[in-house]
Parts: C-alpha cells; sequence; structure tokens
C-alpha cells in the first residue's frame, strides 16, 4: 500500500479529535466524547500494530523503525487507556470534550515526532505534541494555581524550546540541511557542533523534566488537576524519550561527550528527584518528582551510549509510564493528598491491591515490569562500567521504597473515611487494564528487548 | 551378649513411660522405675561374671556400634563396649542406683510430684550407663550433657523455693563451663586424630606430646566442671538444696565419677602428654585438701558430705595423676558405696532430727540404733579405718605415690587423710552422741535395708583389693604394712583429735574450741618440746586463719567471681542492649532522618518564581558550554 | 564607492546571537508576565534571522532554512496567541500580570 | 512439572484465598489449609523419589529472556530439599496455627499462601533472576503480615524489614549483574566453577554479602530482626524465623560458595570474626531482654552465628553443621514462637516477669517449652547439639584463626545462660498471676508441635537422617572451595 496508507493511526487521530469536539451534541451523554475518542486511539493502536516497521516516506522526512513502531503503539493505547478512564469518570467540574480532542492531537503530535526523521517535521510535532499539554495543564479555568502552574509551563517550556529550536538552526547551519540522514554524514563541526548538541538536549531535557531543566514540573503538577496530569506526565515524555535517543544516537559520534552529559544529568535527577520526593505529603508533587527522578534512570541507560543502552531506556520508559498514569488516575478518583489514600485497603480493596503492583513496579520489586525495566537498564549500564551510576540509581531505588511505601502505608494502616467513590466501570476497566500491563509486560521483555535493539 | 544393650535402654523406656504422666502416677507405678533398675542390676552382675577372670587389659570383652552420622569419609558411630573397666562401672551404677530407688520410696513417698522424680531419676540412670558403655568419646560427651540435665532437674526438684532453682541453674552453668573445655578437647582430638572411637584414639594413634596436653587438660577441665574441682566445685555445696537421695546417687556416686571415668578412659593420652599427669595430681591434691578442710568448718552435714566428696574426688585424681588408674578407681569403687551410704544416712537424720544443722543434733544413737551402725560403719570406711573399705582403697593410693616418688604429694594426700579423719569424728560425736535435741524414732524399713546392703557392701569390698588389681589387668597385691600403719595412725589421730574437741563435751560446743585444742595436742606429739612454740605458732593461728580464709576464699572469691561473671555479664548484656538501640539502630534511623533532611533542604530550591527558574536553566546551559570550552569536545 | 562590502554569514549569526541575548536577558528580568512573552517573542526572531543567514550562506540553492523560518514564525504566532489567553485568564483570577504574583506554588 | 507445581500452587490457593468474600473467613481457612497440605504431601513425595547420589534432580528448564540468557530454571540437590520440605512443613504449621484468626482473614491466608510461593520458589530457582524475583516476592506479604495483623510498633517494623532487605537485596542485583557480564548467562549451576578473575569475584562476593548478610543476619546488619520478630503475629514470626532467615545462608551455600570459590576463602576469617561476634553478641542481648519473643529473636541472631561459622570454615564438617543449624534452628524456634504465641494468647503478655510458673498451671505447655529450650541450648540427643558440634569441629579444623573458634565454643555455654535463666522464671516457679487462670494447650496446638518434637528428636539421635541429604552437595562445595 501507498506511504500515505502507512499514516492511517495519525488519520484516525485527527478524525477522533474533530468527531470528539461534536460528538456530545450528537449523542446527549457528558462521556460521549472522550468515548469516541477511546474508539478511534484504539483504532489506531490497532492499525499501527497492523502497518508494523516501513521504510522512509514523504521524501526522507518521517520513517516507521522498531522504536517508532513500538513507541506508536504505546502512545496509542495509552491515550485509548486514558480516554476510557476520562469517559468514565471525566474532568471534574469541566466538559470532557476539549479534553478528549487535546488528547488525541498530543498523542498524533507524539507519532509524528517519533516517525521523523526531519528537524523541521521535529520541531512542528514537538510543537504539536506540547501545545495540547499547556492547555490541558491549565484545564481548570476558574482555579488560580492550576492557571498559575499552566503558566509556568507554558513559559519555562517555550523558553527551553526556543533554546532547542536555536540549536536546530546550528545543527541545520552546520549539515545544510534538515534531514537526519545528512546530518549525520558531516563530520563533527568541533565547538559549534557541541553548542548545538547542548542547546538541542537542554530543550529535550526540559520537556523529559530532568534535573537541572525539571522545575516546571513539581509546580505545574501540583497545580493541574490529577487527571490531567496522568497524561501529561507518560504520553509527552515517552514520545520525548524516543526523541532523545534517536538524537544521541544522531549527535553521538559528532560530540564524544555527550554520554558523560547525560550521565550528569541523570545523576542529578536520581539525587535530586528522589530526595526531594521523599517530603512531599501532595501525590501530585511526589509523582513530580518521581517523574524526575525516574528520567533518571532513564538517562543512565542513555549515558551507556550502547544499543542494548538505547532499547533499555525507551523499554524503561515504558515501564515508567504505564504504572504512573494509573496512580495518578487513582489519584484523581481518590483525592490528591497522600492522607486521602487513608484506609482506601478498606474502602475500596481491590484499588488497594492495584496500589501495591503500581507502587512495587515503580520501586522495581519483581515480579513486576519495573523490575525487568531496571535490571535491563543496570546491565546495560554495568556494561558500559557506568559502576558509580548504579550504585547510586541502587541506593535512590530503596529511598523511593520509602516514599512510595508512605502512599501504601496510608492506604492500608490508617483509617480513613468509609464511604466508596461513586463506581464507574469504565474508569475501573482502564486501572485494570493498566495494572495487568504492569504485571505482565515483565514476561514479554525478552521478544519486545530484541525488537527493539534491532533499531540501533 | 546382646543383652548389654538392654541395660541402659530399660531405665530410659522407665523413663518414656514415666515422663509423659509424671504427676498423675500414684505410687503403685513407680515400681516399673524400681524394677527396670534393678533388672538393670542383676544384668549387669551377669555382664561382670561374664568378663569376671578379667585381666586382658585395654582390649573389649563385647563390642557393637552402629553409625549415625557420615561426613564425607569420616563415619561417627554410637556403640557399646564392655570391658573390665566398665564392667564395674555397671555394677556401681546400676547397685547404688538401686538401692537410691528403694530408699526414695519411702523418702518421697509423700511428695505430689514423686512421678517427675522417678522418671529423672531413670533418665540420669540411663544416662549414666550410656556414657560407662559407650565406645567413643562423642557419645560420652553427650550422655555426659544428659547426665547435666538431669542434675539440673534434680537439683531444682522443688522449683517452687528459690533456693533450689539457682542452685540447679548453677550447677548447670558451671558444669557447662568445664563441657565447653571438653568439646574443645573433643575438636582437637578429632581435628588431630581424625576420630573420636576408643580404639583409634587411644591404642591406634602415635600422639605428640604438644597436642596430646592440649587435649588432655582440656578434658581434664572438663573432668573438673563435672566432678567438682577446685575451681570449679562452687556448684557441688549448693546442690544439696536437691532431695537427698538424688543427692546420694549423684553427687556421691555416679554423676560427679563421671569426671574420674572420663580421665581413667583418656588415660593413654594423658600418659602421652605427661604434664597432664602432673596437673591432674595437683588438682587432686589441692582439691583434696582444700575439700577436707572446708568439710571440717560447715555446720550443715550435707555440706559436709558434699564438701567431704568433692576432697575424695581429689583423692582419685591424685591416683589417677600419679599413674594408678587402679588405685584411683578402686576409690571410686569404694567412695560410690560408703559416700551413698553416709548421705542415704544423712537422709534419714535429717528426717529425724527436722533440721539439717548439725548444731541441733545429737544423741541419736540410743534410740536410732540401725542407723548409727550403718551411719558408723560409712563413717569409718570414709575415715580409712582397717577394716573397712576406705583404708583398703586410701592406701592403695597411698602406696602408689609412695612408689612414684611423689613425696610432697604423699605428705599432702597424709595431711588430707588427718583432716578427713577429723571431720567424720566431728560429724560422728555431734550428731550421735550428746544430749537428745528432739525426739527420735526410726526410719522405716525401705529406707534403712539399702543402708544395711551398702554398710555390708562398704565393709567387705575393702578385702578385694588384689583381686580387683588383676580384674582391671594389673598384678594387685597386699598393701605395704609401714603405709598401712602410719595411715592407721593418722587416722586414729584425727578421730582422736575429734573425739577430744567433740566427744566428751557435756554442752554443745562451737568450732572455736577445737582451733585451740589442736594446738596443743598437735604440739604434744611432736617428738621434741622446742618445736612447740613454732608449731603452736603457725598450726593455731594458721589453720584458723586458714581456715577462715577459705571460707572467706570460698564464698567471696570462687562463689563470688561465678557470681559475679554473672552480674558482669547481665551488666554486658545490659550495655549490649543499649549499643543495639543506640548505635546500631541509631545509625539506621540516623539514615532515615539524613534522607528526609535531605529531602527538605532539595525541597527548598522550588522556589516558585519562574524567572528564578529560568535564571537557574540558563546558568546551566552555560555551564555546560564552559563545560564544552574547556574540554574542547 | 560602494561603502558596503558583501557581509559574510558570522556578521548575521553574531547579530542572532545579540538578537537572542537580549530577549533571554527580556524574558529573565522584566517584572509584567506580557513584557516577557515580547522578549520571547524576540529570541523567535533571533532564532529566524539565523536560519535564514545559514540557509542563505550554507545551502542557497534549496530555501529549506527560508521554510524552516517560516515554520517557525507560524508556530511562534500560535504560541504566544495561547501565553496570553493564559495570562488573560490569570489576571481574570488575580488582577495583576505581575510575574512575581505567581510564586504560590513552591516546594 | 512436579517443582513448578509445588511453588505455583500456593499461589493459586493464595487468588482463590483472595477473592473469597471478607466475612465467609473460615471457607479462606479451609482452602490455605487444603493447598499447603497438599504441598507438602508433594514435597513429601519428591523427597521419597529424591535420589541421594545425583546432584541436581527435577530439573525444569524454559528459555524466558534468551538474548539475555535468563530462563525459567528450576531444580532442587541435597541442600535445597531439606529447605524445601522445612518450607512446606513450616508453612502448613502457620495456617494451623492462626486458625483463630478474626481480623481480615482471607487477606491473611492470602499473605500467607503469597509467602510460601516466594519461600519455596527461592530454595528451587537455579537462575539468578528468577532467584532475585523469589526472594524480593517474599518481601511484600511479610511486609503486609507485619504491618497490618502486627504489634502495636507494627508500621516502624514493617518499613524497617522492608527496607533493610531491600537495601542488601539491590546491592545482590548489582553484583548479579556483573556475574552475568562476566560469565554471559544468568545460570547458578552453569556458574559454578569458572575460574573468574580474584580481584573481580572479591567485590561480586562482597555485594553478595550484603545481600544475604542482611537476610542470615550478622552483626550488625541484625537490628532489623528483634523489631519486626516482635511486632509479627505468631505464624509470621514462625516463617520468618523458620525459612526467611535461611534463604541468606542458602544463599551463601547456593551462590556464594560454589561461583566465588576463592573470595569465598579470601572472606572466611572476616565472616568468621562477624560470626563469633553475632553469637556472643545475640546470646548477650537474650539475656538482657525482657521480652519472651524478643529473647527467641536474639536467640535466632546467635543461631545463625553458627550457620555462618560453619559456612566460613569451608570444611565438610563445617558446612554440613551449618545445613544442620538451618535446619533444627527452624524446627526448634519454629515450636519456641509457637508456644510464647499459645501463652500470649492466653496471658497477653510476654513479659518475662509476669509469665511465671507454666508447669505447674499448664504443664504440657511447660514441658513442651522447656523441651524446645533445651534443644535450643543444644542439649545431645536433640537436633540443637549436631549442628552446633559439627561446625565446632568443621571451623576449628580449617584455616580459620582459633581464638574465633574458642569465642563460639563459650557462645554455647552464653546460649545456655539465657535459654535457662528464661526457663527458669517462665517454665518452673509459682505461678504468677496472668498464668494462675490459663488453660492448657488445645489437641490442636498440641498436634501443631508434635510433627516438629519428633523432628527435633529424630535429626538429635540419627544425625544422618538429614545428613544423608547434604552431604554429597557438601563433599561437592568443599572440592570447589578447595580447588580455588
Amino acid at each position: 500500500m501507498s506511504a500515505l496508507a502507512w499514516f492511517i493511526p495519525e488519520y484516525l487521530l485527527l478524525a477522533g479529535a474533530f468527531l470528539a469536539l461534536f460528538a456530545e451534541l450528537i449523542v446527549r451523554r457528558e462521556g460521549a466524547g472522550a468515548a469516541a475518542g477511546a474508539l478511534f486511539a484504539t483504532l489506531a493502536a490497532l492499525s499501527a500494530v497492523a502497518i508494523g516497521v516501513r521504510p522512509v516516506a514523504f521524501g526522507g522526512m518521517l520513517e516507521l523503525d522498531q522504536v517508532s513502531v513500538t513507541v506508536r503503539v504505546a502512545l496509542a493505547v495509552l491515550s485509548a487507556v486514558y480516554l476510557l478512564w476520562l469517559a468514565g469518570r471525566g474532568m471534574g467540574p469541566e466538559r470532557s470534550r476539549e479534553a478528549t480532542a487535546l488528547v488525541l492531537l498530543a498523542t498524533l503530535g507524539g507519532m509524528l515526532m517519533v516517525a521523523s526523521r526531519d528537524l523541521m517535521v521535529l520541531f512542528i510535532s514537538i510543537e504539536l505534541a506540547t501545545m495540547p499539554a499547556y492547555v490541558l495543564m491549565g484545564y481548570r479555568r476558574d482555579d488560580e494555581h492550576t492557571l498559575e502552574g499552566a503558566l509556568k509551563y507554558f513559559l519555562l517550556s517555550m523558553t527551553t524550546s526556543l533554546v532547542m529550536l536555536y540549536g536546530f538552526s546550528f545543527l541545520f547551519g552546520i549539515a545544510g540541511s534538515t534531514s537526519f540522514g545528512v546530518i549525520a554524514a558531516t563530520p563533527s563541526a568541533g565547538l559549534l557542533g557541541a553548542f548545538s548538541a547542548v542547546f538541542v538536549f537542554v530543550g529535550l531535557f526540559a520537556k523529559m523534566s530532568a534535573a537541572p531543566f525539571h522545575y516546571w514540573a513539581p509546580d505545574a503538577y501540583a497545580g493541574a488537576s490529577p487527571a490531567s496530569v496522568a497524561f501529561v506526565s507518560t504520553v509527552p515524555k515517552l514520545a520525548g524519550a524516543a526523541v532523545m535517543v534517536r538524537l544521541a544516537v544522531l549527535l553521538a559520534p559528532g560530540v564524544p561527550a555527550l554520554p558523560t552529559v547525560f550521565a550528569v544529568a541523570s545523576l542529578l535527577s536520581m539525587l535530586l528527584g528522589n530526595l526531594a520526593a521523599f517530603p512531599q505529603s501532595d501525590v501530585r508533587r511526589l509523582m513530580a518528582y518521581s517523574g524526575v527522578a525516574h528520567t533518571g534512570y532513564m538517562l543512565l541507560a542513555l549515558s551507556a551510549g550502547s544499543a542494548a543502552g538505547n532499547a533499555a531506556a525507551i523499554y524503561y520508559t515504558i515501564a515508567y509510564a504505564v504504572p504512573s498514569m494509573a496512580i495518578m488516575l487513582l489519584a484523581a478518583e481518590e483525592g490528591t493528598a497522600v492522607d486521602d489514600f487513608a484506609g482506601l485497603a478498606a474502602r475500596r480493596p481491590a484499588a488497594a491491591g492495584v496500589a501495591v503492583v503500581l507502587l512495587l513496579s515503580l520501586v522495581g520489586v519483581p515480579p513486576m515490569v519495573g523490575m525487568f525495566g531496571k535490571l535491563v537498564l543496570f546491565t546495560a549500564a554495568l556494561d558500559a562500567g557506568r559502576l558509580a551510576l548504579v550504585l547510586v540509581a541502587v541506593v535512590m531505588s530503596v529511598v523511593s521504597a520509602g516514599y512510595y511505601f508512605r502512599i501504601l502505608r496510608a492506604a492500608f494502616f490508617a483509617e480513613g473515611r468509609t464511604e466508596r467513590v461513586a463506581r464507574a466501570l469504565p474508569a475501573s476497566v482502564a486501572i485494570m487494564a493498566l495494572t495487568a500491563v504492569t504485571l505482565s509486560l515483565g514476561v514479554f521483555t525478552g521478544p519486545l528487548l530484541r525488537w527493539l535493539t534491532a533499531a540501533f | 551378649m546382646g543383652y548389654i544393650v538392654a541395660i541402659p535402654l530399660l531405665p530410659a523406656i522407665a523413663f518414656a513411660m514415666l515422663a509423659p504422666m509424671s504427676n498423675r502416677v500414684r505410687n503403685k507405678s513407680l515400681w516399673i522405675s524400681v524394677a527396670a533398675v534393678l533388672v538393670a542390676l542383676v544384668l549387669s552382675l551377669v555382664a561382670f561374671v561374664q568378663v569376671w577372670p578379667g585381666g586382658h587389659e585395654g582390649e573389649a570383652v563385647y563390642h557393637a556400634s552402629v553409625v549415625f552420622a557420615s561426613i564425607s569419609t569420616v563415619n561417627l558411630g554410637a556403640g557399646v563396649l564392655l570391658d573390665p573397666i566398665s564392667a564395674v562401672m555397671l555394677v556401681v551404677v546400676t547397685l547404688v542406683g538401686a538401692c537410691v530407688q528403694v530408699y526414695s520410696i519411702g523418702y518421697m513417698h509423700r511428695d505430689a510430684r514423686i512421678g517427675w522424680y522417678y522418671a529423672v531419676l531413670s533418665l540420669f540412670t540411663a544416662a549414666m550407663l550410656v556414657l560407662v558403655l559407650s565406645d567413643n568419646f562423642l557419645q560420652l560427651y553427650m550422655a555426659w550433657e544428659v547426665m547435666g540435665l538431669c542434675s539440673y532437674l534434680l537439683i531444682g526438684f522443688w522449683h517452687e523455693q528459690v533456693a533450689p532453682r539457682k542452685a540447679s541453674l548453677k550447677a548447670f552453668l558451671t558444669t557447662r563451663v568445664g563441657d565447653v573445655g571438653f568439646a574443645l578437647g573433643l575438636a582437637v582430638m578429632y581435628v588431630t586424630a581424625g576420630s573420636f572411637d576408643f580404639s583409634v584414639v587411644l591404642h591406634g594413634f602415635q600422639w605428640a606430646p604438644a597436642v596430646a596436653t592440649t587435649v588432655s587438660l582440656l578434658l581434664l577441665f572438663g573432668a573438673m566442671g563435672k566432678s567438682a574441682q577446685v575451681p570449679l566445685h562452687v556448684w557441688l555445696p549448693d546442690a544439696m538444696a536437691g532431695p537427698t537421695p538424688a543427692s546420694a546417687l549423684i553427687h556421691a556416686a555416679t554423676m560427679v565419677a563421671a569426671g574420674v571415668f572420663l580421665v581413667a578412659r583418656a588415660l593413654p593420652i594423658f600418659e602421652a602428654s605427661g604434664v597432664a599427669l602432673t596437673v591432674t595430681m595437683l588438682v587432686g591434691v589441692v582439691t583434696a585438701l582444700v575439700g577436707g578442710m572446708l568439710a571440717a568448718v560447715q555446720h550443715d552435714i550435707k555440706k559436709v558430705l558434699a564438701y567431704s566428696t568433692i576432697s575424695q574426688l581429689g583423692y582419685m585424681f591424685v591416683a589417677l595423676g600419679a599413674g594408678g588408674i587402679v588405685a584411683g578407681f578402686y576409690h571410686l569403687v569404694t567412695h560410690a558405696f560408703f559416700k551413698s551410704l553416709l548421705f542415704l544416712g544423712a537422709g534419714v537424720i535429717i528426717h529425724a532430727a527436722h533440721t539439717q544443722d548439725m548444731r541441733e543434733m545429737g544423741g541419736l544413737a540410743k534410740k536410732m540404733p540401725v542407723t548409727t551402725v550403718t551411719f558408723t560403719i560409712g563413717s569409718l570406711a570414709l575415715a580409712g579405718i582397717f577394716p573397712f573399705s576406705g583404708f583398703w582403697s586410701k592406701d592403695e593410693i597411698l602406696t602408689v605415690l609412695w612408689h612414684g616418688e611423689h613425696y610432697v604429694v604423699f605428705a599432702l594426700a597424709l595431711a588430707a587423710a588427718f583432716v578427713t579423719a577429723v571431720y567424720v569424728a566431728r560429724l560422728w560425736f555431734r550428731v550421735f552422741t550428746g544430749p537428745e535435741q528432739s525426739e527420735l524414732k526410726e526410719a522405716h524399713v525401705e529406707m534403712l535395708v539399702p543402708m544395711g546392703v551398702l554398710a555390708a557392701i562398704s565393709a567387705v569390698i575393702g578385702f578385694g583389693s588384689p583381686y580387683f588389681a588383676q580384674f582391671l589387668g594389673h598384678e594387685g597385691e597386699w598393701p605395704a604394712a609401714p603405709i598401712a600403719l602410719t595411715s592407721t595412725a593418722v587416722a586414729g589421730l584425727g578421730l582422736a583429735l575429734g573425739w577430744w574437741a567433740y566427744g566428751r563435751r557435756t554442752k554443745v560446743l562451737n568450732t572455736r574450741p577445737l582451733k585451740e585444742r589442736a594446738g596443743f595436742v598437735y604440739g604434744a606429739l611432736t617428738m621434741k618440746l622446742y618445736f612447740d612454740i613454732t608449731y603452736d605458732f603457725f598450726i593455731v593461728r594458721g589453720y584458723g586463719l586458714l581456715a577462715d580464709a577459705l571460707a572467706v576464699f570460698d564464698t567471696v572469691v570462687v562463689d563470688g567471681v561465678v557470681n559475679g561473671a554473672g552480674a558482669l555479664w547481665r551488666a554486658g548484656a545490659q550495655a549490649g542492649a543499649l549499643i543495639d538501640r543506640y548505635v546500631i539502630d541509631g545509625a539506621v534511623n540516623g539514615t532515615a532522618t539524613l534522607v528526609r533532611a535531605a529531602g527538605a533542604k532539595v525541597r527548598r530550591i522550588q522556589v516558585g518564581r519562574i524567572q528564578a527558574y529560568q535564571g537557574l536553566m540558563v546558568g546551566a546551559i552555560v555551564l555546560l558550554m564552559l563545560w564544552f570550552v574547556v574540554k574542547g569536545a | 564607492m560602494t561603502v558596503f562590502q558583501p557581509v559574510g554569514a558570522l556578521s548575521f549569526m553574531a547579530l542572532s546571537v545579540v538578537l537572542f541575548s537580549l530577549g533571554l536577558y527580556g524574558a529573565l528580568s522584566r517584572k509584567s508576565t506580557v513584557m516577557v512573552l515580547m522578549s520571547l517573542e524576540l529570541m523567535a526572531n533571533a532564532v529566524n534571522i539565523n536560519l535564514v543567514a545559514l540557509s542563505r550562506f550554507s545551502a542557497p540553492a534549496e530555501m529549506t532554512g527560508q521554510f524552516f523560518a517560516v515554520f517557525s514564525m507560524v508556530v511562534s504566532a500560535a504560541e504566544i496567541g495561547l501565553g496570553l489567553a493564559l495570562v488573560l485568564a490569570l489576571y481574570r483570577q488575580r488582577r495583576t500580570v505581575e510575574i512575581d504574583a505567581m510564586q504560590e506554588l513552591k516546594g | 512439572m512436579l517443582l513448578s507445581a509445588i511453588i505455583f500452587l500456593p499461589l493459586v490457593g493464595a487468588i482463590v484465598t483472595a477473592l473469597v468474600p471478607k466475612d465467609r473467613g473460615d471457607l479462606a481457612r479451609w482452602i490455605a489449609a487444603g493447598v499447603t497440605t497438599i504441598d507438602l504431601a508433594l514435597v513429601v513425595f519428591l523427597a521419597l523419589k529424591f535420589d541421594v547420589a545425583q546432584g541436581m534432580q527435577f530439573a525444569e528448564k524454559v528459555a524466558w529472556v534468551p538474548q539475555f540468557g535468563i530462563s525459567y530454571n528450576l531444580g532442587v540437590d541435597g541442600i535445597s530439599i531439606t529447605m524445601l520440605f522445612l518450607s512446606a512443613l513450616l508453612s502448613v504449621i502457620a495456617v494451623v496455627a492462626s486458625w483463630k484468626m478474626e481480623t481480615k482473614p482471607t487477606a491473611y491466608f492470602a499473605m500467607l499462601l503469597l509467602l510460601e510461593v516466594g519461600m519455596n520458589g527461592v530454595f528451587v530457582a537455579l537462575d539468578f533472576v528468577l532467584f532475585y524475583v523469589f526472594w524480593e516476592l517474599v518481601l511484600v506479604p511479610m511486609y503486609f503480615l507485619i504491618g497490618t495483623w502486627g504489634g502495636p510498633r507494627k508500621e516502624y517494623a514493617s518499613i524497617k524489614f522492608f527496607l533493610y532487605t531491600l537495601f542488601g537485596s539491590v546491592f545482590m542485583l548489582v553484583g548479579i549483574i556483573a556475574l552475568y557480564l562476566q560469565a554471559g548467562t544468568f545460570d547458578i549451576t552453569a556458574m559454578s566453577g569458572l575460574g573468574l578473575p580474584a580481584t573481580f569475584q572479591w567485590w561480586v562476593f562482597a555485594a553478595f554479602f550484603l545481600g544475604f548478610a542482611v537476610k542470615v543476619p550478622v552483626f550488625p546488619l541484625h537490628t532489623w530482626l528483634p523489631d519486626a520478630h516482635v511486632e509479627a503475629p505468631t505464624a509470621a514470626s514462625v516463617l520468618l524465623a523458620g525459612i526467611m532467615l535461611k534463604m541468606g545462608t542458602y544463599g551463601f551455600i547456593r551462590i556464594a560458595l560454589p561461583i566465588l570459590p576463592h573470595a569465598a576463602n579470601q572472606w572466611a576469617p572476616f565472616i568468621t570474626a562477624l560470626a563469633a561476634i553475632s553469637i556472643v553478641y545475640g546470646a548477650a542481648l537474650a539475656f538482657a531482654q525482657k521480652d519472651l519473643k524478643k529473647l527467641v529473636a536474639y536467640s535466632s541472631v546467635s543461631h545463625m552465628g553458627f550457620v555462618m561459622l560453619g559456612i566460613a570454615s569451608g570444611t565438610a564438617e563445617g558446612l554440613n553443621g551449618a545445613i544442620a543449624v538451618m535446619f533444627s534452628h527452624g524446627v526448634v524456634t519454629g515450636m519456641l514462637f509457637l508456644i510464647v504465641g499459645m501463652v500470649y494468647e492466653r496471658t497477653h503478655t510476654r513479659m518475662i516477669q509476669d509469665v511465671s510458673g507454666l508447669s505447674h498451671q499448664v504443664p504440657v505447655a511447660g514441658g513442651l517449652l522447656a523441651f524446645a529450650s533445651f534443644a535450643s541450648l543444644g542439649l545431645p540427643g536433640l537436633s540443637g547439639f549436631v549442628g552446633e558440634f559439627l561446625t565446632l569441629l568443621g571451623a576449628w579444623k580449617s584455616s580459620v584463626p582459633a581464638a574465633w573458634v574458642v569465642i563460639a565454643a563459650i557462645g554455647v555455654l552464653l546460649a545456655a545462660a539465657y535459654t535457662l535463666s528464661m526457663v527458669q522464671r517462665v517454665v518452673l516457679g509459682t505461678p504468677s498471676e496472668a498464668v494462675s487462670k490459663i488453660t492448657d494447650l488445645t489437641r490442636r496446638e498440641v498436634a501443631l508441635l508434635v510433627p516438629l518434637v519428633v523432628l527435633t528428636l529424630t535429626v538429635g539421635l540419627y544425625w544422618n537422617s538429614l545428613l544423608r541429604f547434604t552431604d554429597p552437595v557438601v563433599t561437592r562445595i568443599v572440592a570447589m572451595l578447595a580447588g580455588a
């Protein structure tokens, strides 16, 4: 089938976004838009799987290699599950119609980012992915904290993406073309090449909320509604990770010191993320810092600079995204303070059990996927001689058990309110799906990793 | 010859039957235990007869063993070895055991938990028989420890009161100190000889003197713990808190003799080391002397007998140390009979006088003829007066010392004999003569019959000494006349002194006068008068001071050390608990608070102002660029 | 006489750097959020200059740099619109656009 | 297939029990009892079919993550069969011991079954990753057992337990990965006997030591044990002391010694020193305790010190002794915790001075407590003596400095000190006011203790009943250690 057909998932998402805006007019029910969105996202995921790996298309602008396909499917699945949850619970007081459209557009942007092989397409798709995120973060129009958070996210993110764009311009200048193939072929341009790489990665570090460019995340997450945080903290981050890996592969030959930059960023992120998360009492802020920490682990894999390291980075980000989204969705249902989880085991035993599986996966306790992510990641890092960093990562994951368990302790050992939140089947199904993936993905580590490593 | 295995098995089965229903058993079912020990006695006699001509030194008449543990190439087995020594011990243990069990029926019949008493008594007898019959040191050690348990249970039998509880714990721990040495000795033996079996270790292995010394000293240390030699003797006097018949069996005849039996069994190793023998002898003679002196200053009748046992055991160690295994062993046999007789007698006396303090006793001779006769035979045997058994065995030891040219030790042994005679006389006169202090009546027949049997044996067995020697495979002859005369003279002198101090008194006297009189009598006996003043000065004051010092030494220093160790240990434990809570746990909790503090500090970077964040980010970018410039990527 | 010699790519890049730094300084120091947005816009234009200049000097044949600049302008316009909407919404709540008023979320 | 059944049967049981409605506690009880009994039957069947001569048996191997050499690899040899039997037996006893559990019974029995999955798994896993999965899996149910059904300071104790062990095990993970990078596979049996470079071995051994020593526990990494024991419910204490402590020492014997023999020899003096200190330190603190459970907890530190002494000696006697102590400590301390639990159910106090004169009021409980105490202090004829004596022999025979062995021998004396002073006050003497009204053990409770008493006596009298299984494997490991 022609190159155009390879991008059916993207068309589906686009159609889904527009349709969602008007779905409520056709069908009176509140969640109809989100449900339609979920359906389209699922279709997009299925078609992405069907299409599979494809050579370069549109004159070298887009390519569907193993990494792009895997991340495309992951993004589509995550947004489908998120929209399913949205159909169940909605965005609190606000209408969920616009949110669905924004989610689908952001996922579309993510898919394009991952597949792009050209600086221009990359820039546009990054903007396409981030702008809906600004709006999602500021979705509660009448809450000044939400707006303040969104504004902070907007200003800081815009500053860093301008710096990234500046980097892109230099890259273009050196190579004379925006296509990755040409850039890869041009010999390294010494200091200017290094500066351009720095500028590029500053933008990506900010998007992935890696220290020292993570400042927007804690404030933005703390202000926004947990539902939007669930999406913004996972899907764009996964796309960002894929882009970072691709650019790392692209720019590494030209800038030999790049892995050290990743190592430094990883160390800072792990230390700052885990330590700052310890005293938090708001789940959103805690998960923000946890995001910083997990980006640190992902960067540790990148700093290995090997094919296994890059595959591990992608795998780990997926292994991080799934449970985090589920936990944030749980927080959206139960309340954003850690104390709101009090007595969860008494009133919703199933939810408490789910929380255990999700949090333990983030700590890295087997048999959940988190542990396999860390195992693969540490193996790649140790293979590249990053022993010191691995030891820091190991100790920090023990520290992380400290603050994750505060949520568990509240859920199981503290007395809280006894009346259950209203039962919403789609929402519960969504969370259950994410938990099932967290539990079972570990078993498929082998094939998934072999598939990813083939891309490098 | 398979019945040999039945000997230890019978009491064990009795224990197994009695233990579960221990506090619901009626007097009728006691007979299970008594019957078991009686049958064992018969079997032992049969075994003794089968070994009778004896004389084959070292090699076993009957030996069977089964392997219960195999570690790579080494097999550890449990076995039954019948040779002259074990045959003799079998008879001694079962005979004394039978007498004690029959005696206990009368003595203990009012006690509610008599079933448990008999159960532990049977277990003890079984353990002792297993020890006697064992064919390797490991099995000997295991039986040794089980006996320690039984002594703990018997001493602490009346565990409602505090004293027995404290005494039983002290006994178990002090013997356990010895057992640590024993275990290490076994470890060294195993590492050098590669096995525990007597056949390998004693006969098959060439011991280098150095390692032989270590092994034998360690085994000696274990024996000292169990046989209550100085300084590990502190537990025996306190152990008197247990029922008297139990003390008769355990603290007179069998358990304390186990130490001597161990050294007798391991003698080839001791001989290979040489040094160990002299150490054994020294320990023995010191204990004999000290034990005797302490016995002379005690007021509790059972404590006197306890210290007397320590002293007599010292004698046995002296004999073994001097190489006279026959003499030492023979004394063990005779001592087993007359000392258990004395203890059973003491039981009757305490029942009659309702007290254990000799100062409140007196005039038993008139109202309790049978007890008096049997007790007198036992006392005379203990004092070593012709024709009773004590005389023969003590003389054997003196002869061995004399032939071995250990003149100093010989003199000390004689002094110990003198002191023995003194405290025997003191005890006898204090208890049997003088005014009656309470209405007295003779004991029941079940108590008198065993005493009678033991008295008969104590009287008669003395004459068997040369045959006993041949039985053990050594040539035996009657003790040399001169030594026999000197020892009798010394014993007689002691008795006379005892009579002088206590016999002809009209009213109750305390020990103070004895010390003055002892000075004069001894002075008179010396050949030349001009020694008088110097002996006065040394003997009177010396003796007084020594006795008091020893008493103080015993209670304050040795006991103090033992109790002190306990207190020190408790303080150490408290300190340990504090270390645990504050140092280690402190460190652990410390890290948790450290992390929390670090978290709080890191958290404050997030100030909230957008431009602060931008500033920080720009700073990071500039730093990164500078770093690249410097590194010249 | 020709006063102006043809100017190399370097001077354009220099201009771009100066403009970029000015924009950055403005974003860091201005008190009103609107002015911060303006400074960000200045930085965007600096990048555009750089793009166009580099396109002219390093790859004159195909006009990729120019397209990139056009796209960048479109994107910036959209973003600034979004930014101003956010500032407006915040103004309606807090009656101020002072950037230092936006520091309640912290820790 | 048998081994997979033994591991995953309790998992199915746990899921089914968790799904049982909350008010049907009795149904959950019976399911748990049924599942654990069947599991025990399977293990016994396995043990009967087990041929002592060969090495690894009943092996099952399925590729899992091939390009990392990770495989689902199970197998059983002499040592693991004994531990598996102990684990299955104590699980049954733990379930029956908590028959009268009222608070949230379904969750409680689900956790117990999940615990059994982890424990069985550790002893049969032959792949590092699988071993690590089961090793960590055990933490989660124990955390909830202590945290939910524990005593007053349960939260502190449970999180301390979790973090302590997690801290050790993550370093073990680094060790595992380093080994993988060197050997190219995660298969434990394939790795034993590899000539790995000395310094590399040293560092990996350090990582493993940290992971296992926390679990054993070895002095100074032991402070989580008393808190965990005091706060854990009886059944959890039995399993924690009975089996989870042995996972650490099993790790040493199965992984550290065969794979890193050279490093094991280098570390031996250090481990012996720590072991001797653990023995004396544990005994000292046990002597100072006022709470019965804490006393037994510290006695465990002392007993596990003997195990480490045996392991560090590297001789046949030492290793056999170590496994004997592991087995006997599991049985004896299991008994002690059960009886202390039963006494606590009746008197609601564990303070030694409040409980006295048990032999008068409740002779069966008093008798059994005395029996267990004597086994614990190493009285010959009972299983406690077997291990301790063999370890001393092995330690003396090995090249380890003699001073430490003497200290360990003194440890035996100290064991008698704290055990008997406890027996003095608790079993003997006149019944205290708390004890004077209680009833003796029911038939169910006695039935629980009988198998343990029988085991103590059989192993105590006929040592080969245990050594028959362990000796062949130990001989092979000793040969490997000698070779390095």
